[in-house]
């Protein structure tokens, strides 16, 4: 590991956390143009992590590395390597969606509002680059507090259910995975992560150790049965809050799987990958049932999310069967389509729920019944909407598709009927997501609230077609990002399919 | 005289607390004079205390400084405890001020009892023999029986200090039980000497002499346990906090803690050192007792002073389980514990003083609706200081849980912390009712509120310190690990 | 049996029985007489440990002055005694109970482990030329002069404690205030008010 | 001979009716102020007894102590009783129930 | 390319640019895709170039597979391109007249042109990847395209329903990818091929330990793909229902292009469909049953565009069958055949729709023949071709089915020929039945509708008649080549013993001599007995289908019903999972899940907590006693330690 002379992980981190509480120091009045002002230098200062990247290698990039807490052994340690990366620049892209997204919309108390986003994303990119155990940790929980704050203060109606079930459900997953971290730190003397990868472990310890990281994950990511926090949050959440947590914080969890599950507890995920894949395939089918007798858009699009985050899981647990088959070139695939499946839904259902919430701003309610025939009065807007639907559904040539296909390959490698029911997310997935937007998008205009709607504004259409245009180019160059993540992938290929003990 | 001027800090505030007494018997009860006199007196300790401690190493590095024949003596975790004990004083002070000029509380006594009851800290914390330990015990106590009852119109201030009263002269008279059978046992009360009298080894006298000591150990325990507030010894704590005034509760679950940290310290590392093997597992289950009642029965509270006291008691919990740990490090974590809990409840109970204006005490839960939108820095201090008790990073709180859990973890009390990090979550419920409650919720009285400049200058030091200390723990921990290498 | 057992006895005997009193008589006048007996044999048992000062400190303290105290406070609130003592039977056996369990336990741990008598070979009578009061003098004194400082401000805590809690000025209480008295004006005591006459 | 066992017994005794005087209690609180002074005094008898047994005045000391501080508690414990009954007017254990939960 | 740039034109700027400025920009793409269409036949296949095959770019590595977007231009697809380029173009052009009136003008030229790209982006495939890019691109723009009138409310359903069903074949097509991948480990046609023989006699666990065969398996997991964009029973629901897009599309989509895409793919993948008999005779089976049964609900149907959809349903089961019987180069030969005069049939039948004001039911037309001559003959030539008269274009390339399955030893092809036989009744009936309806007959038009009915302007007619020129012409043109010559050599793969068509070319002896031959077989009469059938039903005496439909009315009722599958679909796999949904979460979710371990376990701690709290009973007598409890329990405890 080799320290970078200009931390450039460092300032993606605090500026925007400093500017965040600037931000809320300084005032309503000049929130929005400091806002846009960070989320732009931050999204700048993250540009170099992708092309200043170093493809070939698999080791720790742009690291940094200085004692934070000598008497704990906890340093204060950043990296990354191809699988963070995507995940940073996603956060700071989505970040300036964000800004947008909120410039008119929140008239209480916006600095507050965009200052927590701020401060949000600043820690998130955290969570991707922390390399120390506990440093990590104290990333992925601070991320509760202002994701707290926003859905409980900008929240709907049943905000405060379901932001204190948001936070109690993660916090209740990740206690235990900090007493696995530190039952390792113990073990190993040292919280690095890498250092944790090599520590030697038992059968048993594996196994109390992955339930641990299993908990926090699973809730994060979410998994089923531990999801249900998920659809309320995202229903009450704000529209950026939404699409943040969609986009992002779900990600922590398939991050951590990749970043500690797999790596650190390699015999205990080969011995439950079949619970694993069990639940994942569940999530998949599942849900999407589930959400197809949805009747409010928002919670539609949170169960797809679960089922689409599924596919994260399942991708990354049927890695064991075909290292048993000695297959690493389906375990890659696997793994990079989950990879994939995450960077694509970052983009997916950010957009998506932005459509919602440029509908909500107009007719305040997100009720598939209460709209329509929206194209009649939104002609744009519903182009967007369609759009991203389609990408929702895994069309080829979006994103959304990329990921799917991977997975499916990798899992048909493993087993046809891994692949039977993964694949049956083809119909679900559609079924769900046109359905929806046959009677929100098509059809005669409904009622009143859909014929006085306006299309929307420059602003919004700048929003969506950022995001319109990430989701077209990773549907359609996927190397683009799938590039820059084999060395680490094969790295951990290699790392997982050697055991332990 | 040996040099007594190691006791500087200590003598100094008696002396000027006497001259605060007399003076407060000829000023106007108007005049602020007392007030600023009480603060002056602390910042000077403050300062006497924080200048010895460049001077001074580890009781265990043989660093310790004693006087009086071996009635007190300063170590490394001496002076920063009492530093700190002093420093909070002064922050609950600042922050009883105004509440105690709105209610016409007898102010002078407020200020005296509260300097007689800083000193009682201060000599816990310096007692390196059981005599001294039981007299500044009582010390304390005393001064906080009074506090509790000073507002004397209120029926309950009376009936929580009664509480307190009895249950407290019960436990002190265990704790005097115990310490007499240790006396019998080594035939000495220097804590050192008993401590090199029971490190003997497993056979002769010594193994004998520890098995008696043993006996006065258990009493001991329930005396320490009382004063920290740990189940089954807990039942005082959320009477007293709801039926003291609130700043007097304040008082109480803020410094005291500290200095029965140091009390716990004394009497059973340095004293009984050599029993750790016993009291490491009484502790632990009074650790897991704390945790589990006092953060279930938090949840159904309305009153938010007695929610406080129940996550005191939770807290207390997280605090000996790092004790259990018995080694220097469970040590300096539960240090660091202690310190940090004492500064954020401090932040918390001093939102709710500030609150608790003219003839309107804040003591449910929804006096705080919507507080958010009546003052800002006070929403924002009080959502400070309850995230961090939740032990969400990063703030300072989860280093202190951290630290715990670590010492716990470490010497193989794997379970308790599991107990520990379970409960913690269900805790989190009820710290972030409240945050919800000031934030989410609309206020029921819409006036804002206005505070005094410095109260409010303090509280945000008090809010920024949580959030400071937590990015940068080390600030402290490192004189919590000098405390004991 | 030596006079000194005999009269061990016989101190406990009533020293017991006092405190069986305090604890089950009806009145609180009578509760206080029992302790004063209480303390008045304990005295006596700490006069055959060579304790003298002590056993004179505590009648002179104690019976002299802090149970005047409290007998003074039973007065003073003049408490109804009746119903004082309802209730008490229904649960003296779960007090009973616990109190005989503890007892059990704790003289089984002073009696079988450490603390048993052959440990502890009774010390030679101290001779008449040293005397005990002396010696405590002494070291308090010197070695246990800190201490004895604390305890003079544990005192003090009390009577500022006593003062703040039971002294009153109560605001209906009326008293003069020369200084104020002397300032009077005539302007303050007269007003001149003019009246237009009256019409018949 | 009198032993050590016979005081210690003694003490265990008046310290186990005290104890269980305080919790049987249900009335009268100026008893229970009595009960926790016959626990100092078995507290007390403790220590003359060891500072006997173990030729060392440091027991007889702390006794002195005990009982300065007892002495100042009891004027705090009666003072507070005084404050107590003159917001109730009683002074009766089982009407303190308004602190609970 | 072309097509993409001139969609990308109209749809983004189409408002700006205006409506003729968006149907010249489209045209002009479509053209120049023809041309470049027709430059590569005739390079290809005139100048006999070497097949092009060559990567454009690298979408995606992953382990060792190259996920990779590149181009194979060879004899196969140079006449899909054709082909497709041509009815675009026709359309197009038909377009500007149809669609003259519409708001929508210029999106949907930019949605025809998108198709275009698509459908050539599919058959111009290298490799798996990028075929099911094409395939799910043109699927999409049908979704769009058959909601094109948004506002109604069966078009949004039918373009849905077309989506998920599409989405069904996709679903084992992905499979089948997938496992084309994990047993080749490419995804490059060439590479497919070249790894498949070795594959043979391999098997694969499925349920239990019954061992299949891995190219069964794939071959009919491809197929199911093409079950859905061919819309072959039971996958065929859709296709009806979206005649609900406006007439160009369904001429386009509907009928010579997308749904044969299926058709192209199984063509494509002859390589690997050789190596399972077992696949073969499922296509075969769905085939027939396809071909013939779909033929016979055309025969109830009363909308003109609804009867023709049937009709494309029954020929598409014709291709079906010749793949199942391994004459590949027959299914392809039909499939041009039936794009041609398929499309001539739309186009016709869009003429007469907007003749009559957008009025598209049979039973209210008649006589038309007199307002709109064009319309009338075309619509002859395309019907003539459709059942087959000979020397006409389907009478070629149906005929060679027929007997190509007559010829076949491939299990059910017996049953298969019964069927297509059938068919071919069948087809001649629905055909001139439809015919006479709308043309002969008198007049059942409303007085007003009556009054406006004229011929179409020559933006309509003129495709028409180019259309009809290869109708008829291009069977009697290209058979010898394409069928029996060695067009398809190298391309697609017959395994010695399916060869059925190199036994017919024994037989073989020229076009001309192949109508005479057709005289000898049954198909021909068969079908002349239909078209006279609905003769005498339509035209001379009305009363027979009356009489018939009161005698066997459960049969028509079944017919009426399309055999129920669309209710069953309806009620099972719709209603139904949304049922399961439901039940899932508000049952599961809601109720197990929140209800009770979340919402529970919430609800458990306040009960504790509200239990808990009453110890704190507020008498300090307990408090003592819970002090000495603890003290009790701890000495207890010590004593026993």
């Amino acid at each position: 590991m080799s320290d970078s002379s200009f931390p450039i992980l460092s300032l993606a981190i605090w500026i925007p956390i400093v500017a965040g509480f600037i931000i809320i120091a300084l005032g309503d009045r000049r929130a929005r143009p400091l806002a846009a002002a960070t989320s732009a230098l931050t999204l700048l200062v993250s540009l170099p992590l992708y092309f200043a990247f170093e493809r070939g290698t698999a080791a720790v990039q742009f690291a940094e590395n200085k004692a934070w807490l000598p008497d704990f052994g906890i340093n204060y340690t950043l990296g990354i390597d191809g699988i963070s990366m995507p995940l940073i620049l996603l956060t700071t892209l989505i970040n300036v969606v964000v800004v947008i997204s909120a410039w008119q919309v929140i008239k209480d108390r916006p600095a507050m509002y965009l200052g927590a986003f701020q401060i949000m994303t600043g820690l998130m990119v955290g969570v991707f680059s922390a390399l120390d155990a506990i440093l990590f940790y104290v990333f992925f929980e601070a991320t509760l507090i202002p994701m707290f704050l926003i859905i409980g203060i900008w929240g709907g109606p049943n905000r405060v259910y379901a932001t204190i079930k948001f936070f109690l459900y993660t916090f209740l997953g990740s206690v235990f995975m900090l007493v696995a971290l530190i039952y390792m730190g113990r073990l190993g003397g040292s919280f690095s992560v890498l250092g944790m990868h090599t520590l030697e472990l038992g059968r048993e310890q594996q196994m109390w150790i992955f339930m641990a990281f299993l908990l926090a994950f699973a809730v994060k990511i979410p998994m089923w049965p531990v999801h249900t926090w998920l659809p309320d949050a995202h229903v009450e959440a704000p529209t950026a809050g939404s699409a943040v947590l969609a986009a992002i914080m779900l990600k922590m969890g398939g991050y951590g799987f990749l970043r500690f599950s797999l790596p650190i507890t390699p015999d205990a995920s080969s011995r439950m990958d079949t619970f694993m894949i069990a639940i994942s395939l569940v999530a998949i089918v599942y849900i999407g049932f589930v959400a197809l007798a949805q009747r409010d858009m928002k919670k539609l699009i949170a169960y797809s999310s679960i089922s689409h985050m599924g596919f994260v899981t399942l991708g990354i647990f049927i890695a064991f069967r075909l290292i048993a088959k000695g297959d690493d070139a389906g375990v890659a695939l696997g793994l990079e389509g989950a990879i994939i499946q995450m960077v694509s839904h970052g983009f997916i259902s950010a957009a998506m729920f932005l459509c919602v919430g440029v509908m909500y701003d107009r007719v305040h309610s997100r009720e598939i019944s209460s709209y329509g025939g929206v194209v009649n009065t939104m002609p744009i807007f519903a182009a967007f909407m369609v759009f991203f639907a389609l990408a929702n559904a895994g069309l080829p040539g979006t994103s959304g598709f990329v990921g799917e296909f991977m997975v499916i390959l990798a899992s048909f490698k493993t087993n046809f009927w891994i692949a039977f029911l993964a694949a049956l997310t083809l119909i679900l997935g559609a079924a769900y997501t046109l359905w929806m937007v046959k009677r929100v998008i098509f059809g005669p205009v409904a009622n009143d609230n859909v014929a006085a709607l306006t299309d929307i504004g420059r602003r919004e259409f700048w929003m969506l077609a950022i995001l319109a245009l990430f989701v077209l180019l990773v549907g359609l160059w996927p190397n683009f990002i799938g590039g820059v993540m084999h060395a680490s992938v094969e790295n951990l290929v290699q790392h997982i399919s050697i055991p332990k003990y | 005289m040996d040099n007594m001027l190691i006791a500087s800090p200590e003598i100094f505030l008696l002396t000027a607390t006497c001259a605060v007494l007399v003076i407060g018997l000829f000023t106007s009860a108007k005049s602020q004079i007392i007030y600023w006199l009480s603060q002056a007196t602390l910042l000077v300790a403050f300062l006497l205390s924080f200048s010895q401690v460049g001077d001074v190493q580890s009781v265990r590095e043989g660093g310790q400084l004693t006087a009086f024949s071996g009635a007190y003596g300063i170590d490394a975790m001496s002076t920063s405890l009492k530093s700190w004990i002093l420093l909070i004083a002064i922050g609950v002070f600042l922050y009883s001020r105004d509440y105690l000029t709105d209610r016409r509380i007898a102010r002078s006594e407020y200020y005296v009892l509260g300097l007689f009851a800083v000193a009682g800290m201060m000599i816990m914390v310096s007692a390196i023999n059981m005599l001294t330990v039981y007299l500044g015990l009582e010390l304390l106590a005393l001064s906080q029986y009074a506090m509790v009852a000073l507002y004397r119109d209120d029926k309950r201030a009376a009936e929580a200090a009664m509480k307190y009263f009895v249950l407290g002269a019960l436990a002190s008279g265990m704790l005097l039980y115990g310490m007499s059978i240790v006396y019998g046992a080594t035939g000495s009360l220097d804590l050192a000497t008993i401590h090199s009298l029971l490190t003997g080894g497993g056979v002769g006298p010594q193994a004998m002499q520890s098995i008696g000591a043993r006996f006065g150990l258990t009493f001991i325990i329930v005396g320490i346990a009382f004063k920290l507030g740990a189940v089954p010894f807990h039942m005082w704590v959320p009477d007293v906090y709801e039926g003291a005034p609130t700043s007097v509760a304040m008082f109480i679950s803020t410094a005291p803690k500290i200095a029965a940290f140091a009390m716990l310290i004394r009497l059973l590392v340095d004293g009984l050192g050599s029993l750790n093997a016993d009291w490491q597992q009484m502790l632990a289950i009074l650790a897991a007792l704390s945790m589990i009642v006092g953060n279930l029965v938090a949840i159904a509270q309305t009153n938010i002073k007695r929610m406080l006291a129940y996550s005191t008691i939770s807290h207390v919990g997280f605090l000996l389980m790092g004790i259990v740990g018995a080694t220097a490090e469970s040590y300096s974590a539960s240090m660091f514990y202690a310190i940090t809990y004492a500064f954020t409840t401090l932040a918390a109970f001093g939102v709710l003083v500030v609150l608790s204006r003219d003839g309107h005490e804040a003591v449910m839960l929804d006096d705080l609706a919507g507080l958010g939108r009546r003052n800002v820095l006070l929403a924002t201090v009080m959502m400070l200081a309850m995230i961090s008790l939740a032990g969400v990073p990063p703030l300072v709180g989860f280093y202190a849980k951290l630290s715990v859990l670590k010492a716990a973890i470490n010497a193989d009390y794997l379970w308790l912390a599991l107990v520990g990090v379970g409960m913690s979550v269900i805790g989190a419920f009820y710290y972030l009712r409240v945050i919800k409650l000031m934030f989410f919720d609309d206020p029921v009285d819409s006036n804002e509120v206005h505070i005094a400049g410095d109260v409010s200058a303090g509280l945000a030091v008090n809010g920024l310190g949580v959030i400071v200390l937590g990015v940068f723990p080390s600030l402290i921990m490192g004189a919590c690990i000098a405390a004991f290498s | 049996m030596s006079f000194d057992l005999f009269l061990f006895y016989i101190f406990s005997a009533i020293l017991v029985f006092a405190a069986a009193g305090v604890i089950t008589v009806r009145n609180p006048v009578h509760a206080a007489m029992f302790l004063v007996l209480t303390f008045f044999t304990c005295s006596g048992i700490w006069l055959l440990l060579e304790a003298e000062f002590l056993a004179i400190t505590l009648v002179l303290v104690y019976v002299g002055a802090v149970m005047v105290l409290f007998l003074f406070v039973v007065m003073m609130l003049d408490v109804n005694v009746e119903p004082l003592r309802e209730g008490f039977v229904s649960y003296l056996p779960a007090g009973l109970l616990v109190g005989l369990v503890m007892f059990a336990e704790m003289v089984f741990l002073i009696t079988q482990r450490y603390f048993k008598a052959e440990n502890f070979p009774a010390p030679a009578r101290a001779g008449e030329e040293i005397s005990n009061t002396e010696t405590l003098g002494r070291l308090l004194y010197s070695e246990y002069l800190f201490q004895f400082e604390i305890a003079a401000i544990i005192l003090l805590v009390a009577i500022v404690a006593a003062i703040a809690l039971t002294m009153r000025r109560r605001p209906d209480s009326k008293y003069q205030a020369p200084s104020q008295q002397v300032q009077a004006s005539k302007a303050d005591r007269l007003r001149i008010v003019k009246m237009p006459a009256e019409k018949r | 001979m009198i032993s050590l066992t016979h005081y210690l017994v003694l003490a265990t005794i008046l310290f186990c009716i005290s104890v269980v005087g305080i919790f049987l209690n249900r009335k009268n609180v100026i008893i229970l102020l009595m009960c926790i002074e016959l626990m100092l005094l078995s507290v007390n008898l403790n220590f003359v007894t060891f500072s006997y047994f173990l030729g060392d005045s440091a027991g007889q000391l702390f006794v002195f102590f005990i009982l300065t501080v007892a002495a100042a508690e009891a004027a705090i414990g009666l003072a507070i009783l005084v404050v107590l009954f003159r917001t109730r007017q009683t002074i009766n254990v089982v009407d303190l129930d308004v602190l609970k939960g | 390319m072309a097509p993409l740039l001139a969609a990308i034109v109209a749809g983004l700027f189409g408002r700006q640019i205006g409506r003729d400025n968006a149907h010249r920009v489209t045209i002009a793409g479509v053209g120049l895709a023809f041309l470049m269409s027709l430059y590569a036949f005739f390079h290809v296949v005139i100048g006999g170039a070497e097949p092009f095959n060559e990567t454009l770019y690298t979408w995606l590595v992953s382990g060792n597979i190259r996920f990779e977007i590149g181009f194979l231009v060879d004899n196969l697809t140079v006449m899909m391109m054709v082909v497709v380029t041509f009815v675009s173009l026709m359309v197009h052009i038909y377009t500007i007249g149809y669609m003259h009136d519409d708001d929508g003008y210029q999106r949907f030229f930019s949605y025809i042109s998108l198709f275009t790209f698509s459908m050539l982006m599919l058959v111009m495939s290298n490799n798996f990847l990028q075929l099911f890019f094409g395939w799910e691109a043109v699927g999409t723009v049908s979704y769009l395209l058959i909601g094109f009138y948004y506002t109604r409310e069966t078009a949004i359903f039918a373009n849905m329903k077309a989506f998920l069903v599409n989405r069904v074949g996709d679903f084992g097509f992905v499979l089948g990818i997938a496992g084309i991948v994990m047993y080749t480990n490419s995804l490059a046609y060439s590479d497919a091929f070249a790894a498949a023989p070795g594959l043979v006699g391999q098997t694969m666990n499925l349920v239990g330990d019954a061992q299949w065969e891995v190219m069964t398996v794939l071959c009919i997991l491809l197929f199911i793909g093409a079950m859905g964009k061919s819309a072959q029973a039971p996958l065929h629901v859709w296709l009806p229902d979206s005649m609900e897009g406006p007439t160009p599309i369904s001429a386009l989509i509907h009928a010579a292009t997308m749904v044969t895409a299926g058709i192209f793919m199984v063509a494509r993948m002859s390589p690997l469909f050789e190596l399972s008999e077992t696949a073969l005779s499922f296509i075969l089976i769905i085939g027939a049953f396809t071909a013939f049964f779909m033929g016979l609900i055309g025969m109830v149907q009363n909308d003109i565009k609804r009867v023709v959809a049937y009709s494309t349903l029954s020929q598409l089961g014709y291709m079906t069958v010749a793949l199942g019987v391994s004459a590949y180069s027959a299914a392809m030969f039909h499939l041009m055949t039936h794009a041609f005069f398929k499309a001539l049939l739309f186009l016709a039948a869009g003429s007469v729709i907007i003749a009559l004001h957008h009025e598209q039911d049979i039973r209210k037309m008649g006589g038309l023949r007199k307002y709109m001559p064009i319309t009338y003959w075309t619509s002859l030539l395309g019907s003539l071709a459709l059942i087959g008269f000979p020397g006409f274009a389907g009478f070629y390339s149906k005929d060679i089915i027929i007997e190509a399955v007559h010829a076949s030893h491939i299990p059910g092809a017996h049953i298969a020929y019964w069927a297509v036989l059938g068919g071919v009744f069948v087809t001649a009936f629905y055909s001139f039945r439809l015919f006479f309806l709308v043309f002969h007959g008198k007049s059942r038009m409303d007085e007003h509708t009556a009054e406006h009915v004229k011929e179409s302007p020559a933006v309509v007619t003129v495709p028409l008649i180019l259309l009809a020129i290869p109708s008829v012409v291009i069977g009697f043109l290209t058979v010898s080549a394409v069928v029996f010559g060695d067009y398809f050599k190298g391309i697609i793969d017959v395994a010695e013993k399916h060869d059925v068509i190199g036994e017919l070319a024994t037989a073989y002896h020229g076009p001309v001599a192949f109508i005479t031959h057709a005289f000898k077989s049954p198909a021909v009469y068969i079908a002349a007995i239909g078209v006279l059938t609905a003769a005498v039903f339509y035209l001379l005496a009305p009363s027979i289908p009356k009489f018939l439909d009161s005698k066997l009315g459960f049969l028509r009722r079944i017919l009426d019903n399309k055999y129920g599958f669309d209710d069953f679909n309806q009620a099972v796999f719709a209603r139904g999972s949304v049922g399961l949904g439901q039940k899932l979460w508000q049952k599961f979710d809601m109720g197990v899940i929140d209800g009770a371990l979340v919402n529970g376990s919430a609800k458990g701690v306040g009960l504790f907590a509200g239990v808990a709290r009453h110890l704190q009973s507020g008498m300090l007598f307990h408090y003592a006693f819970a002090m000495i409890l603890g003290l009790l329990a701890m000495l207890t405890w010590f004593l026993f330690v």
